[in-house]
């Protein structure tokens, strides 16, 4: 195992404690349990955005933590769902008194999780919505599997709400945007390697010095398909193609009636992209590929995009949603509208994504 | 009868035989899954472990619902919500007991495994626990109501996990991580199922 | 090879295809010459700042284009200096009348080749200095090696000096902090993994599966030492104290002497850190290390460099000079004052590096 | 006599000669470099054979500065400066002839030697092309002073070419990329050197 860390059981607190060392002007991690917070607090009459997820994946979702993004961020064990009292203290050291929304990626053990940290905090007085991410149109329907998971919407979702908290939104209107952005969004990944988990030393998966991992998702786990290495023209045709002209997806999906006050199922219908549309485009790395060989992948998307009369109004391009040292890459395409366009460019400041002031 | 010290001794063996199968967990998780299973579970019960002084003068109900707050805040994933969710329905059902009646005993399993349900929406087949917990509390029930002594309807549970374990090979997973694999999770062995069967065995071992 | 690419001989061109493609409002790309410039045009009256080396170290230099860092960028082939009329063409293109400043990697070739440039912009009439960057301490003396590497300092110059120039410093000073930047910066680079260049397809150095190698540079080239993996600590032990406790190193750098109007050698001898002193941390992925293990890295060397009493003001964490996908990472502390701090500060826009506005 | 047309054939006979060795050379400086050389001499001479029909109405000093100038805006890294240099000077030494005599090819060889030392300023013994190119022009002085035939001469400056090639293997590098190593770079044979041995051989070639 070719990795830079001291014992694996430690592997969690001494990242952490490397991230406060390096941005204390910017968050403070808690370590037991493990939440990471805006230095400075909660911030009075804003919604608090909150999420987290296995570790493994850096800089999402602590690096996201800061200004115009995330409020707080629970990081699990790599590749585990952290737990609901994470989840839970996390809420109430980021309240500001205006709810707490948690953005939650679509694996079993992240929604059962935020649903436990949801209900605690619902216990202790503070308002709080789960809108589950799931965006990963490698996965085909869910009626037969445990749905889409949430992959790179995530992170553009983290930002555009992180805005919309910033401007003001209201807990509904804010889950409204996120629920909204999950639907404009679809992404698809592949691998060129496996990852290795600190703690079992070896890859997650075997695979051929020729061969490449189609669909795989953002925890090691073996993709869709097992196939040849082909050009990046080829693998970004196929996963942009597969983007554009995925079919309406529909599902169901969690989140609190505040009215009812209990969990309510929400039949949603993602529509496909369509001509004309104004979308970000997000090229990420799984954190082995170097950004040199993204440029060429968005070379060819753009190709694409551009033939589909899609107009990529934004973009994002580099190692934001990984697998640890993974070699590989994903595609997102997400529709926006000027509101969200807006919402993109506004200021963000965090260890993991910096613009504006 | 299940006493108090037999349901102590029951988690502390989890404990051991979690930690005996924590790469052979982990592995089944490698092939269908995120590769953590075993190390989901050991660091779990390992936390139950360490904190297992505090248990000792709880009654039944409360001994289990304690190892089920320490699951949920410890393990994550997956497993961590639904084997928590596991032993507090186990707990509440429990009540405040000293000991358990064979009855009882399949019938705290019963809720355990309701809860697992529940939380996670799984059906028999979908290549999950449930499909271990499902036929062990069906032959827990069978087997008391039978008259049979509760080491004798254990052994048969055992048996029953035995093979619910094996039937999980053949299955296309429909929940959990393994359900994105679709036909290629088929051939494998589902890590959660087989944990569900060592926790049985170790209430089996707790026993004798 | 497992990498997102085509044919290797197109991989440069199609890769800065995708830079234009993603960064048209910030950058132009020329294609015969390979160079990049900013979108706007020269900068008037400010001094334009050139770099340019072999490609592969992305997003150094090409992706350092823009507002607040450099003016133009040349990339070569793959770990190859480009040749000097690249330079010539991107120092015209840059040139806004105030003259041009290379910011040149100690490496024979590089040197070489923008001595050449540099000659010949001057032949027509631009004024052009050459500053040295050579700060690799792995190279242990200068009397019998090409002299240490210009390796992780280049970035942190080619940030505080771009500030510099839209400050309206004049060739003159620019240089002057050039060259102090130089002296002040320190850095070390180690590699578990090898990168492989896509013109080879093959391991540029074999490594064991427990082996690491200390004292690299940034071009696939074997270090100094081969060791057995030792713990993130261990390493980032030796590396950080082997930075601090560096000897005063003197060695001598062509510069361009205006008034005698022909290349002189200077004398230039870089004092070791010392307490009290304030510095920036830098710590660079070599591609392939995801950030998380950088952390880790930044956790042992901040312990470090506060035992011996120097102070971290600013810090920079990820990959910005890469080997292609090679796993592994540098530091690199370099000592600043006040006016560096300010520049460092100031705002910078370019796809590899963003912040203020 | 060296005709223009032998010099054609030679910048020829170079282009065949570094495609066939590319890998060779790049392997060389895999050990003790950044595993280019090869595919640096490649493209710029590659460049020189594209563009090979405009070098035919030029005269020798013209054809070399040519060359010089595609090597230059092509190869990079360290030899393209040095081997841009090196044909730079020789082709200034040539001048405007349409054929030298034996001893003005010594001359440019000499000029190539030199323009290459006051480029890199590398002496014998740093393990570099310099290696190779002394002792080889060298021993063209020497033999075309004894009023040796060129071919003869040439034949000759071949074998001290491959001995200095043989040479550079047990030196430490003192200059350019292999000078990191330091003491490793001993026991491998230079790139640089190797080609400059090549690229003389290229010269014999074309005279034969
Ligand atoms: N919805 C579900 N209902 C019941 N059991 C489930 C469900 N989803 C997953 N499991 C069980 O959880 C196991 C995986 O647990 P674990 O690996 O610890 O969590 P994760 O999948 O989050 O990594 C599976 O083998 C399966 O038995
Ligand atoms: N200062 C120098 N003087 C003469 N020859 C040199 C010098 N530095 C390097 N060389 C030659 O250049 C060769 C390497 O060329 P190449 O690999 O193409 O360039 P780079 O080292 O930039 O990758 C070496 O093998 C050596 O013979
Ligand atoms: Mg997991
Ligand atoms: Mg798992
Ligand atoms: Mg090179
Ligand atoms: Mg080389």
């Amino acid at each position: 195992m070719k990795k830079l860390i001291n014992k694996p059981d430690d592997v969690i607190r001494e990242q952490l404690e490397g991230m406060q060392a390096a941005h204390a002007d910017l968050l403070k991690v808690n370590y037991e349990p493990f939440y990471i917070t805006r230095a400075g607090g909660p911030v009075k009459g804003k919604v608090a955005l909150v999420s987290g997820g296995g570790s493994g994946h850096e800089p999402m979702h602590g690096g996201f933590v800061g200004h115009g993004m995330l409020h707080a961020a629970c990081p699990g064990e790599v590749f585990t769902s952290p737990t609901p009292d994470q989840m839970h203290e996390a809420a109430k050291a980021a309240d500001g008194g205006a709810g707490v929304l948690n953005i939650v990626k679509n694996y079993t053990g992240d929604v059962m999780n935020f649903e436990m940290a949801a209900e605690l905090a619902m216990a202790d007085g503070i308002k709080v919505q789960n809108i589950v991410i799931d965006d990963d149109i490698a996965v085909k329907d869910s009626l037969y599997t445990a749905g889409r998971r949430g992959v790179g919407s995530t992170v553009l979702i983290e930002k555009i709400c992180g805005a919309a908290s910033e401007k003001g939104y209201d807990l509904e209107k804010l889950s409204a945007l996120c629920r909204t952005l999950n639907q404009n969004g679809r992404s698809m990944g592949m691998a060129l390697t496996s990852c290795i988990t600190p703690g079992n030393g070896e890859p997650s998966f075997e695979i051929g010095d020729d061969e490449m991992e189609i669909g795989i998702g953002i925890h090691g786990e073996p993709g869709i398909k097992r196939d040849k290495i082909k050009s990046v023209d080829e693998i970004t045709e196929m996963m942009t193609v597969s983007i554009i002209e995925d079919k309406p997806y529909t599902r169901k999906l969690k989140e609190w009636d505040f009215g009812k006050n209990e969990w309510v199922e929400r039949e949603l219908t993602d529509e496909p992209l369509k001509k004309g549309d104004k979308v970000i485009a997000f090229v990420n790395s799984m954190g082995g590929t170097p950004v040199s060989e993204l440029y060429g992948v968005y070379r060819k998307m753009a190709q694409i995009t551009d033939k589909f009369g899609l107009k990529i109004v934004r973009n994002l391009i580099g190692p934001y949603i990984t697998s640890l040292e993974m070699q590989g890459c994903s595609i997102t395409l997400m529709k926006v509208d000027d509101e969200m366009i807006k919402l993109w460019d506004a200021p963000v400041y965090t260890p993991g994504l910096k613009w504006g002031k | 009868m299940l006493k108090k010290d037999h349901v102590l001794s029951w988690i502390n063996r989890c404990y051991e035989v979690l930690e005996e199968n924590r790469q052979y967990l982990t592995k089944l998780d490698t092939a269908i899954g995120d590769a953590d299973h075993g190390n989901n579970m050991h660091r779990g019960f390992k936390k139950v472990h360490i904190q297992f002084e505090t248990l000792q003068d709880k009654d039944i109900g409360a001994i289990l619902k304690s190892v089920a707050m320490t699951l949920i805040s410890s393990v994550g994933g997956a497993s961590g919500p639904l084997y928590g969710t596991f032993f507090l329905q186990m707990g509440t059902k429990a009540g405040s007991k000293e000991e358990l009646s064979p009855k009882e005993v399949a019938q705290i399993w019963r809720a355990g495994l309701e809860g697992v349900k529940m939380r996670g929406k799984a059906e028999p087949g979908d290549k999950t626990m449930v499909d271990v917990l499902t036929p062990v509390v069906e032959s827990l029930e069978r087997d008391v109501e039978a008259g049979k002594s509760l080491v004798e309807a254990i052994d048969q549970a055992v048996e029953a996990a035995e093979k619910g374990v094996q039937d999980t090979i053949p299955l296309i997973a429909r929940k959990g991580r393994a359900s994105y694999l679709g036909e290629r999770s088929k051939g494998h062995q589902d890590p959660g199922a087989t944990s569900s069967k060592l926790i049985l065995q170790a209430l089996r071992d707790s026993l004798s």
